[in-house]
């Protein structure tokens, strides 16, 4: 494979008014709106509402522990639940999804035990889970940076012809960052088979997308990498699995990035130690409640006769138990091992950190800690 | 195209009310802006948020949103357009959310904010404050409870300064802004909520001094921002098994005021210096090098390093391990030669 | 003034044939191509003119003497004088200039005295000109950080209702730095009055176009940030004055920053130090000296019979006489005063800084330099 | 996932012929690409140019640009891919064009490359290097000479290491590109037309060691990169006067060969570090700090600094008045007392 790129570049406007296949009121759209993409079928369709209805009970769960003081913090997704399951359903398990702290649910979907997500935000570790069985890297904070790496693995994946994607979450405020930039570009010039995903929620904690961007949709960007951007109603399931399906199948067959935007609303405060109501009026929260993206699945699949009410009992089922052993690992301390500190800081070993590993050691066998009084090993 | 400053008059000083550092801050904030209308501030959720730590809070409706906003969410962004705010004449004061966030700015902090007036040959200055919550011990997750001091310390050109209480974090705060120069402005988060009676505006000594904070014969502990109290603490410990620990609170880490500690050192012969940043390549290297320099043949001991380990910053439930704490300075004054 | 921004945001997609106002064989152009722009009156392009023989003259010799080892190095404008130009030339002297290293012909244009320009590049000190005076940053090293230095600077003069503007030059190159993408947006959320003016030279050193985007044209990237965004032949000094004229015009005015993309060439190589055969075919470089900037307008104002022989020979002859101002002044060694190196730091005084500034006077003194034999002050 | 390695005969080694620092660097590249296809080089200019200094010549000729190209002109985008591409294992060797310009990538370089073995408890490795040149004396304008290793060694999880000729130019860079820890790779460019006759492949100390270039008995005198030659000059001088200097060549800043150096200092019982860098806040505090710290009673003087003053990188007409020299060694070591 060579590096060298063709001249064409797309550059096309994305559509202003977001892409949808499914109205609020749960009704298949049809026409220009859906920008000629076609309503996933009906099995695909349950198996995204039952993913969203767990996700929603574990991100309710985790925000309600968090209030009762297990976890340190916890960035809630509700009400994002179409964009994070819908990018993050449109992967294989070969595919490689970059997180950031928002997209806990994302990894939910990955299959990722609710213990190891949370490692991180209960504080025990920086990163709980196998990035590498899961092909999901650790949930990033520092905004945007996740991005490259993304655009770094797959463009690596390409040079191996092996025919992986990587797709990336990035907020509405992450695109502010140079590094999104660099990303984008990167990503077009190289032709990689990345999907960035953005979930424009409306905030980047306090701040409202007009104080973001002045573009017409954040999609638009796409244009400025000559690739295509698509705007999308990001509490429509349906749209939101469609059109990153198609960017998958772009990047997996030699196609090049995409750039998706889901238009949706973080219900919830950024996170536990936020106050919104500093900045935002609770009509406005009560108005995107009203444009819920599981009601809005569920009304279409309960008037199609998809959804049986055996089916919503054994969903909910599962979300509860989901929710159970959610509650069960939060509220069992983990035994943590602080001279494991030393442990993974370099592959090669380093006499300074023998000798400060030995003092710590030291130190906790002398009672200097609490919590480890003779627990030292 | 300068631009000029109205004055309003003098702040009448208040009766002493308990306040937090974070709340002298905002006092210094205030005070600044209503004597300068220079004096800009903008960052992330500056605005009506009032910052992630409510040092901007209330700010905004008091001043307007010419004063003071919310800029989009990209420090380079922030730190490269108030080097053009202050080349015209303002006196922004940015806030970087966290340390670890300041990064980004790396870059414009280093390759501009730092070198403007040397590269112009003193045409162009920088009246501008970046403030940098900082620091650990307030169980942050990743990221969140970085020690980024050395790496503007470290950088000719920057002025880098950090309070340990609240009557500091007021004057050198107001001072700062007042300065022609960049001040990185370090703030302790951990000692964010640590209240003092305070009546404001309150002059305390000027922010390039070190303080003895508490007098001593035997041994000089030095140490900035959260790791004063940790002198402190340790201070008094060792009063009660009959040691005499004098300590000295930084306040300024570049300059660095030698003839303060040196002063110190020289009457007790005995340093150690506290941080939490890792040890190695550390700021204390540069207090430990120089005291060792300039007072060699006074000093009975080695300078010691009491700070974090040579690691990334833990995660919350480990971060007390690694924070330097009173029990572990005193150790770690027990491993020099008391005979020598 | 509150920031508070309106909605509306420009979606419009550049012209992919660049705007032009004269073709290369210096015919007026009608029509579509000119995007509406009209041809500046002859008065301005004589002066234009003018200002491209002095700057080409000035580029030459300093090239030359940067060959015989006078100047520690030197990038050449030669070929980009339409863009460089143009775009200047529509500041009035209140204006700020945000210039690169490769910017000296602008410098020059705004009145700044070759020796005062060339100080850095002969390695005296950083930067030599009054940036105040001339309204004109120093020249910026690290690719596009300047841009937010503009953003700021007009920013702030927009608070104090100052209705000046800033323009900067960006290299093709530096428009994938992320500073770039955060000035754009800044200035664009901020409605700030600012003119970005891309210089595609088509290489960033030895790196072509194609490796440093997909865009169609570098004007598409203003789409994804709701400003204007022009596509321009940065060979036709018409259509660079006029399009920054409007551009210049609109952010006075309130109306926010623009981005023109002038689409010209690097005819010298990156500096003295690269090699480009190593890069670049010498045909190409032959294709775009016949489109040399200066031959087109010449060739225009000759056909128009404004152009006269007495003109053309008080222009080279003020040319000639820059060149020898200028080879006089590099001709000539500064005095340099190494104990100066202590003095521009800090405005406030160091201890550090006095001993050290002591202790390299006294080993002046003693002689210890070579080229300082007792000439320590 | 991961990538596998090819693996080709192990090149014979050649006969000895003269060859500069960025010939050996050149030729590390050529024969790690051979040896491992895992092995990826790129940056800016670094493919059909060869790189601004030439350390790539040839090399696009030789692999394709599959193997190294250059990438769009973005040094964080650098640095940030990379780590996607050794994450996928990859052993992508990337190059920052001088030391200022890897500024804007330091947020990806702090809190991703020196942490991703710590975040994920060392299951995600980064098997990468970043080259930067680096450093002054060659005239270079203005952004052009800054020395940045201090910012990296203070930063827990990375690995620093700067050679100081062309055998241990080859020898380390090999060694990194082979090490699973991400490498910071400093070249100082004012050695790059340094030339020694060299049979490759050649293999010299494990990258982690500093050595004992010149044994002495009465100074340790401490260098790194282009500084290790500005001491031996000093030693050179001194011993025409009667002075034993021992010079110690660091090689690696992070890790610290304490062994080595403490053993060398033990011996002498004085010690002096130089570098090009900025004193205060200098990797030299770190060095003068702990040697002291762990060798005091050894010690008859202070560990001295000789180093760049504490102002921003001069311009070219400036450098010789700031860069450290053989006789500013000799005079500072004058101010020791030699009788105490
Ligand atoms: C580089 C960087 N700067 C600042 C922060 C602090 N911060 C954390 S989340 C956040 C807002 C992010 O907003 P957005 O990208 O829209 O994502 P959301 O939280 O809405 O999902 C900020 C400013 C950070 N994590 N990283
Ligand atoms: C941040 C940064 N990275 C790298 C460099 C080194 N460098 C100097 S000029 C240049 C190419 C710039 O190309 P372009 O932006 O197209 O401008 P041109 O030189 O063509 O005018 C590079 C890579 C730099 N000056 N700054
Ligand atoms: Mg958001
Ligand atoms: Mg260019």
């Amino acid at each position: 494979m060579s590096l060298n790129v063709e001249h064409a570049s797309v550059r096309t406007l994305p559509s202003e008014k977001p892409l949808r296949l499914l109205d609020n009121a749960g009704h298949a759209v049809t026409g220009a709106a859906t920008g000629g993409f076609g309503l996933p079928n009906t099995e695909t369709l349950l198996e995204l509402y039952r993913k969203m209805v767990v996700a929603r009970r574990f991100d309710v769960q985790v925000t309600a522990l968090t209030k009762q003081g297990r976890l340190a913090t916890y960035p809630s997704a509700y009400g994002q639940e179409a964009c994070e399951i819908g990018a993050t359903a449109a992967l294989t398990a070969q595919d490689w999804l970059f997180p950031t702290y928002r997209d806990s649910i994302a990894l939910l979907t990955r299959g990722i035990e609710p213990a190891d997500i949370l490692q991180s935000f209960r504080g025990d570790w920086h990163n709980g889970y196998d990035q590498n069985a899961h092909r999901t890297a650790a949930q990033a904070t520092p905004l945007a940076t996740q991005a490259l790496h993304a655009v770094g693995l797959s463009h690596a994946a390409r040079l191996r012809h092996d025919s992986i994607v990587a797709l990336t979450f990035l907020g509405d405020g992450a695109t502010s960052e140079g590094d999104a930039h660099e990303a984008f570009n990167f990503a077009a010039v190289w032709q990689t088979p990345t999907v960035f995903v953005v979930q424009n929620n409306q905030f980047a904690i306090s701040v409202p997308l007009e104080r973001q961007t002045r573009a017409a949709t954040l999609a638009d960007k796409a244009v400025g990498y000559g690739m295509p951007g698509y705007h999308v109603d990001g509490n429509d399931i349906a749209a939101m699995y469609a059109v990153t399906s198609a960017a998958v199948e772009r990047a997996r067959s030699g196609g090049g990035p995409t750039l998706i935007e889901g238009v949706t609303y973080r219900i919830e405060a950024h996170t536990n130690s936020d106050d919104p109501t500093r900045y935002r009026a609770a009509r406005d929260v009560e108005h995107w409640k009203r444009r819920d993206p599981i009601e809005r699945l569920e009304k279409f699949l309960v008037s199609e006769g998809a959804l049986t009410e055996a089916m919503r009992t054994e969903i909910t089922d599962a979300a509860e138990a989901l929710a159970a052993r959610t509650r069960d690992v939060m509220t069992t301390e983990a035994e943590l091992d602080p001279l494991e500190l030393f442990d993974h800081v370099y592959g090669r070993e380093r006499a300074a950190l023998v000798e400060q590993r030995a003092a710590l050691e030291a130190e906790i066998a002398a009672g200097a800690f609490a919590s480890h009084e003779g627990a030292a090993r | 195209m300068t631009a000029t400053a109205t004055s309003s008059p003098a702040a009448e000083a208040s009766a002493p009310t308990q306040l937090t550092m974070a709340g002298a801050l905002n006092a210094a904030l205030r005070d600044a802006m209503a004597a300068d209308d220079r004096v800009i501030v903008y960052g992330e959720d500056v605005g009506p948020l009032g910052g992630v730590f409510r040092v901007t809070d209330g700010l905004q409706a008091e001043f307007g949103d010419h004063r003071i906003w919310d800029s989009p969410l990209a420090e380079s962004g922030i730190i490269g357009t108030a080097v053009g705010m202050a080349m015209y004449g303002m006196r922004p004061v940015v806030e970087m959310q966290f340390d670890a966030f300041s990064y980004p700015a790396f870059e414009q902090m280093v390759s501009h904010v730092a070198k403007m007036r040397n590269r112009t040959k003193g045409r162009v200055t920088l009246p501008m404050v970046v403030r940098i919550p900082c620091a650990g011990a307030i169980g942050g997750v990743e990221h969140h409870s970085d020690s980024s001091e050395s790496y503007w310390a470290s950088t000719p050109g920057l002025t880098v300064v950090m309070p340990s209480n609240p009557a500091d974090a007021y004057s050198m705060l107001r001072e700062a802004i007042e300065s022609d120069d960049p001040v990185v402005f370090m703030e302790p988060k951990s000692r964010y909520w640590s209240k003092a009676p305070l009546a404001l505006p309150v002059t305390t000594a000027p922010m390039d001094r070190a303080e003895v904070v508490r007098e001593g014969t035997d041994v000089t502990l030095i140490g900035y921002g959260p790791t004063v109290r940790t002198a402190l603490e340790a201070a008094d410990a060792a009063a009660a098994e009959g040691l005499s620990i004098e300590v000295v609170d930084l306040r300024s880490l570049s300059p660095f005021d030698d003839a303060t500690v040196s002063a110190s050192v020289r009457k007790t012969s005995r340093a150690a210096v506290i941080h939490e940043a890792a040890q190695f390549g550390g700021y204390g290297a540069e207090v430990a090098a120089r005291v060792t320099e300039r007072n060699f043949h006074h000093l009975a001991a080695p300078v010691l390093r009491i700070a974090g380990f040579d690691i990334p910053f833990p995660s919350p439930k480990l971060e007390e391990y690694h924070l330097p704490t009173a029990d572990r300075v005193l150790a770690a004054l027990d491993t020099w030669e008391w005979d020598a």
